[in-house]
């Protein structure tokens, strides 16, 4: 312990009465100079300004189907090709990932929302957080892409059934880590040093336990994103998604796996489109917990 | 010296599960004065000083202060209370909300307790940073921005800020090195002198409870063995315990004198009679049988051990 | 570079100077290579410790005691660069490649920690990690290298030997550990025991108890040791002779008796000072004033200078270590030597 | 041990339970009738009522859980509405596919997260080490399914090293069912060997900065010893700790994996049962499952209690 971190000079006691330690830079400053972290920001800034501005960009119906165009290979008239009705891939691939990123983002945010909720009280009441956990524990282990799949069979295939589906099994890991913080917060001295300086529950609670836990749930919340994405286009997929009347890339690859030899294009783009997105969030999870996390920063 | 104690325990005890951390604790400090509580760990100290300040619900036990038994206090009226007991914490690094700047530490505990207009609570913040010898340009800086001994001197402004009349120090300066320490200490004396702030002072190291204490208990397993004034305690201690845990501090040269054998036993087993008799030099079959009480041995000073009685008796 | 340590003033009235010389550092410096270059945290320190001798290493968190051991250790930090010799038994050892520095270790070096329960295998057995050493370094088999590790337990004053060895460090009390580790460490017959502030996580009876028993397994196997830690105190009662440090720097050396009595360095009086004397009522300390620089922002000159009440222009230019009264310190103004 | 194993495996009841409990309410409260949406629109009121009350559906929903915990407990789990057979006895005959697909696949992921996860932990920050995170962030960015019509492209369509499509028992002989396994394996391992590789890396570097590593290296223990016994020991435990999330992100992936390489196990069936509202397979296929995670889960109890003696005391 005492020979290499004792002298390591991030830990060293510094300044005096007038001069006090230089800080660091600001989480910002660190947020901008992190290679990282603004490569995702700019993939994630371009991929929602595509979703977003699809219709612009590739007016009309994208599932319009035109016969005479089936298969042409990605060139100056279709960027990525056409597929076996004919159809854009290109325009595919924009409204697609409306969908994709639609459901990514309300997810988050109902799983994540919940997952604080349910986080704090269960770190604070123990009778709660016994009933709570095991429940965690029987959702954490079991597949959620099967029970979403059950639950999609039951409901009837659509953006709710996927969006209801995902929520419910992605609050689970949320839920574990939100509450594995507050543990660890409440028991920092700091929340004891309030507590005897008279501070009440509610202010303790908004002004010393949820600042301290936002970091963790920021990145949490970037890996339930990549983690939402993922599903619907899995659920999608295998046929139990948001139906087929909508598009998704992972409705778009259902059917372009069986031309995987005439047309490996149509398989190709959809894919390397979903596989950016979750790069793009999975890559701002990991910055963000460098940079709101220096200590495990240090072991990149 | 008024009559009636600023602080007076009785009884206190807690258990966690089988667990009896703290057994019959009574002391009581006489207002304006320093109670040092000394002893190694297992020796159930720092609980005491959380359960004097009903952080950690005692088990068992009154707890009069100002007054009233906090013991009995409802949620609401213990939290008001709290204005007028406050605590310093060992860790310097911990005991501070990283995301609240200096001037928020300070102006927390008077907000909370609704104490004076938001002018007055800067007013007093920045008095308090005077008092620790601090600029004024701290009140915008944020913990992490400072060293060991200057958080602690924040802490200690903090501790200040409600003008409590009951200060508990759990081991504040054990974190800090030596040179920051005595910064500290005489900090927290020259605060103490100016105030005449009650105080409980725990520690486990001997010196800096003799510098900052008037009266001093030590306490082993969750008891108090030994308890009088400073001079006593150190000048002539009466419980082998005490003699022992004297002879053992470093600094009176590399003479071979008798040590403690063994090691301190698990709380989950504490055992019969008198809890130290498996590591005292001068144990007999009465210490396995019966539990020395707390006798009266002159000058205020008191001790649990049936050597005592032998001594007397003889 | 033996005969200029061993004609030191300082030496002369050392217990052990007759004995021979086991380890000697001579102008040891470390730096660690980060992103902004070079960053100097120890520099410039020389001692050498007898067969028989204990010498401290002290100073407060920071001043490159610690890192100054993983040097002589050879367990450095990868990004370290480590400059002056290092000498053991005779032989230079700082010019060695890892790999033979490693054999050193164990056979020649022995190393106890502050924390034994860190510094100690969670999920292997005590035995395990005892004839692991043995084993490997004195060619023991399993059978011998048991019954060794049974009889060091036994010497280290731990009872049931047999049961504590088939045991894990979580299952025994902070002094057991410590014990386990003394006995791990003076294992395989090392000549040097380095101990990285051994005692410092113990309660004071139990620190007690592992001080007398470093004592007298220095006394018994005739070992040279070097004892780092923070405590002047521990330094007074149990090592012959001390070094001080201060941001990377030694700033005294000499007899302990007399830098305890009578230290010619502000900062070594400074510490002293600080710590509040048993026979005294309610008087101030006198505190050093001020905190530590952080390594890279050491001033030039004397380094101590900025918290110095005896500091004048002169300070701003670098003292050499310099022989005042009976002890070496690195001042332009040491204090007179007390009576 | 053994009362370790107990409570581990009271732990794992909810792992069971919780899925079938959402999945039977899911059943009973959706709105519509399962039996007439199990029926089809030509089914008559009287087939529906038939349906109905063989189902147990007219009866109040607590009556029906306590049927339905019979059912389970009893491992009774009716017909298959489609195959108009036991549940029971259909499931054997997919479980196979899906059991053996998720442990090949394990087996890959554990054995290539391990060794790179060592290997860059060694060679931190040097070419190789860089090149394997970028890597391992690439595999964790990648759709399992997506990644499988990769692999058939490049694999079976172009090079044709392995079948596009199909399943080989292991009784077909070990080169037959490897070749229709190996790609289904890959692809299902790929993801969950990135996350492996990086859980290794990070718990290595951590464990090369313990203070215990530090202690065999000054014991002057050779750098293979410390590595292999001393530091994997303790650097392996997270890996196996996420080895069984890992089984259980595995058998939700297999679903989509079997329907692309068309192997009959049971995710497929499970997705085809859904689809034909055959709710008792659902059920079963479910229920199985969970049983398949709860054994592995069990498996993974011992091997961590083998590994870390201190959680046996707990």
């Amino acid at each position: 312990m005492s020979i290499i971190q004792a002298t390591s000079p991030d830990r060293l006691p510094g300044g005096d009465e007038e001069s006090f330690v230089t800080t660091n830079k600001t989480v910002w400053q660190r947020l901008l100079t992190n290679p990282t972290a603004m490569t995702s920001v700019v993939m994630l800034v371009v991929l929602g300004l595509s979703a977003i501005l699809a219709p612009v960009l590739a007016p009309g119906n994208p599932l319009k189907v035109s016969p005479a165009d089936r298969f042409i290979a990605p060139g100056a008239e279709h960027f990525f090709g056409t597929d076996n009705l004919g159809r854009d891939m290109f325009d595919m691939v924009l409204h697609g990932g409306r969908t994709s990123l639609f459901v990514g983002l309300v997810v988050t945010v109902i799983s994540m929302s919940i997952a604080v909720a349910l986080g704090a009280i269960s770190g604070f009441y123990r009778h709660v957080d016994v009933v709570l956990m095991r429940l965690v524990d029987g959702l954490m282990a079991f597949p959620g892409i099967v029970l979403a799949t059950a639950a999609a069979g039951i409901l009837g295939p659509s953006m709710t059934t996927v969006i209801t589906a995902l929520s419910i099994v992605l609050i689970a890991p949320s839920l574990r880590i939100v509450r594995g913080q507050v543990l660890v917060v409440r028991e920092l001295q700091m929340i004891e040093a309030a507590r005897s300086v008279g501070v009440p529950t509610l202010r303790l609670f908004t002004r010393y336990i949820l600042p301290a836990v936002s970091s963790p749930i920021l990145v949490q919340a970037s890996f339930i994103f990549s983690a939402a994405v993922l599903g619907e286009a899995g659920l999608s997929f295998i046929g139990v998604g948001i139906g087929p009347k909508e598009l998704s890339w992972g409705n778009a690859l259902t059917e372009a796996r069986n031309y995987i030899a005439q047309a490996p294009w149509i398989v190709l783009f959809p894919g390397l489109a979903l596989m950016l997105t979750i790069l793009a969030l999975n890559l701002l999870g990991d910055s963000l917990r460098d940079i709101l996390d220096p200590r495990l920063a240090r072991r990149r | 010296m008024t009559s009636e104690p600023m602080l007076a325990v009785s009884g206190l005890s807690k258990s966690f599960k089988a667990v009896k951390a703290v057994r019959d604790v009574t002391f009581s400090i006489p207002r304006g004065k320093t109670f040092g509580l000394v002893g190694e760990s297992g020796s159930g100290k720092s609980t005491t000083a959380r359960l004097v300040l009903r952080l950690v619900e005692p088990t068992d036990g009154t707890i009069r202060f100002r007054g009233r038994d906090l013991a009995g206090l409802s949620p609401g009226d213990l939290r008001r209370e709290r204005r007028h007991m406050q605590m310093i914490f060992q860790d310097p690094f911990g005991s501070l909300n990283p995301r609240m700047s200096i001037r928020d530490t300070l102006t927390e505990p008077q907000l909370v307790h609704g104490i004076g207009s938001p002018a007055e609570h800067l007013r007093t913040a920045e008095r308090l940073l005077a008092e620790i010898s601090m600029p004024r340009t701290a009140l915008d800086r944020y913990p992490h921005e400072f060293s060991g001994g200057q958080r602690q001197r924040i802490a200690i402004a903090r501790a200040l800020s409600t003008n409590p009349e009951l200060i508990v120090a759990d081991e504040p300066v054990s974190a800090l090195d030596v040179s920051v320490q005595a910064q500290v200490l005489n900090l927290l004396r020259d605060l103490q002198d100016k105030h005449g702030t009650t105080m409980l002072f725990i520690s486990h190291d001997l010196r800096v409870v003799q510098f900052m204490c008037d009266e001093i208990a030590v306490m082993y397993l969750g008891e108090i063995v030994e308890q009088g004034p400073r001079e006593h305690i150190y000048g002539a201690p009466a419980h082998p315990y005490t003699q022992a845990l004297l002879a053992s501090a470093p600094g009176k040269g590399a003479g071979k004198r008798a040590r403690l054998k063994g090691e301190i036993p698990s709380a989950h087993a504490v055992p019969s009679g008198c809890a130290f008799r498996t590591r005292c030099p001068s144990a007999f079959e009465r210490c396995a049988i019966e539990k020395p009480l707390m006798r009266d041995i002159g000058n205020g000073q008191k001790a649990a051990c049936h050597l005592l009685d032998e001594a007397k008796a003889a | 570079m033996t005969a200029h340590i061993a004609s030191l003033p300082a030496d002369r009235a050392s217990p052990a100077l007759d004995t021979r010389i086991v380890l000697e550092v001579e102008g040891l410096s470390l730096s660690l290579r980060n992103a902004d270059g070079l960053l100097p945290i120890v520099t410039d320190v020389s001692f050498a410790i007898r067969q028989g001798e204990a010498v401290a290493l002290v100073g407060e968190s920071g001043c490159g005691k610690s890192i100054t051991a993983s040097a002589i250790m050879g367990i450095a930090p990868d990004n370290a660069e480590i400059g002056g010799t290092i000498t053991l038994n005779g032989q230079a050892i700082s010019g060695l490649s890892p790999r033979a520095r490693r054999k050193l270790c164990g056979r020649h070096m022995g190393f106890i920690f502050q924390e034994p329960m860190t510094a100690l295998h969670p999920t292997l057995s005590i035995g395990r990690q005892m004839t692991d050493t043995l084993r490997h370094n004195l060619g023991l088999s399993h059978a011998e290298a048991t019954s060794r590790a049974a009889q060091l337990l036994d010497r280290v004053g731990i009872p049931r030997a047999r049961d504590i060895l088939k045991g894990y460090v979580h299952e025994l009390s902070g002094g057991m550990r410590q014990r386990v580790m003394i006995a791990l460490a003076i294992s395989c017959g090392p000549s040097l025991v380095i101990a990285d502030e051994p005692t410092t996580a113990l309660d004071v009876t139990i620190q007690a108890q592992v001080l007398d028993l470093l004592d007298d397994m220095r006394r018994e196997l005739d070992l040279a040791m070097l004892f780092i830690t923070h405590d002047l105190e521990v330094v007074g009662d149990f090592c012959d002779r001390a070094v001080v440090m201060y941001a990377g720097d030694v700033v005294e050396r000499g007899l302990s008796a007399d830098i305890v009595r009578s230290p010619a360095h502000p900062y070594a009086r400074g510490l002293i000072d600080a710590v509040p004397d048993h026979d005294d009522g309610r008087t101030r300390l006198t505190p050093i004033l001020g905190t530590v620089p952080p390594v890279g922002q050491w001033p030039p000159g004397c380094r101590f200078a900025p918290r110095c009440n005896r500091v004048d222009a002169q300070c701003r230019t670098r003292p050499a270590l310099e022989l005042h009264g009976s002890t070496e310190a690195r001042c332009w103004h040491p204090l007179e030597p007390s009576a | 041990m053994l009362r370790y194993l107990g409570k581990r495996f009271l732990l794992i009841l909810p792992t069971i339970f919780v899925p079938l409990i959402l999945v039977f309410l899911l059943l009973r409260l959706s709105p519509g009738d399962p039996a007439g949406m199990m029926l089809g629109d030509q089914a008559t009121a009287e087939q529906i009522a038939a349906l109905r009350s063989q189902l147990g559906l007219d009866q109040p929903i607590w009556i029906q859980f306590l049927l339905w915990l019979k059912g389970i407990v009893t491992l009774d789990l009716g017909n298959s509405i489609f195959f108009r057979e036991p549940v029971m006895q259909i499931i054997p005959r997919y479980a196979g596919v899906t059991i053996l697909l998720t442990l090949v696949a394990l087996t890959l992921a554990v054995i290539i997260g391990i060794t790179l996860g060592l290997v860059t932990a060694m060679n931190r920050n040097k070419p190789i080490d860089r090149g394997v995170v970028t890597t391992a962030v690439l595999g964790i960015s990648l759709p399992e399914f997506w990644f499988a019509l990769l692999l058939i492209f490049i694999f079976a369509v172009t090079l044709r090293w392995f079948p596009v499509a199909g399943y080989n028992p292991p009784s077909a002989g070990i080169v037959a069912f490897g070749a229709t396994i190996f790609l289904p394996a890959l692809a299902l391992g790929v993801r969950q060997s990135a996350l492996m590789t990086r859980m290794m890396r990070s718990s290595m570097l951590d464990v090369l900065n313990e203070p215990y590593i530090t202690t065999a290296r000054a014991q002057g223990l050779p750098e293979s010893t410390v590595i292999g016994r001393y530091a994997m020991r303790t650097a392996a435990m997270p890996v196996v700790t996420v080895a069984g999330l890992s089984a259980g992100y595995m058998l939700g992936g297999a679903v989509a994996i079997e329907i692309i390489f068309a192997l009959p196990g049971l995710g497929r069936m499970l997705v085809e049962a859904v689809g034909r509202r055959d709710y008792p397979l659902v059920e079963g296929g479910v229920l199985t499952i969970s049983l398949v995670l709860a054994v592995l889960n069990l498996a993974i109890d011992v091997i961590y209690a083998i590994l870390d003696p201190r959680i046996r005391y707990q």
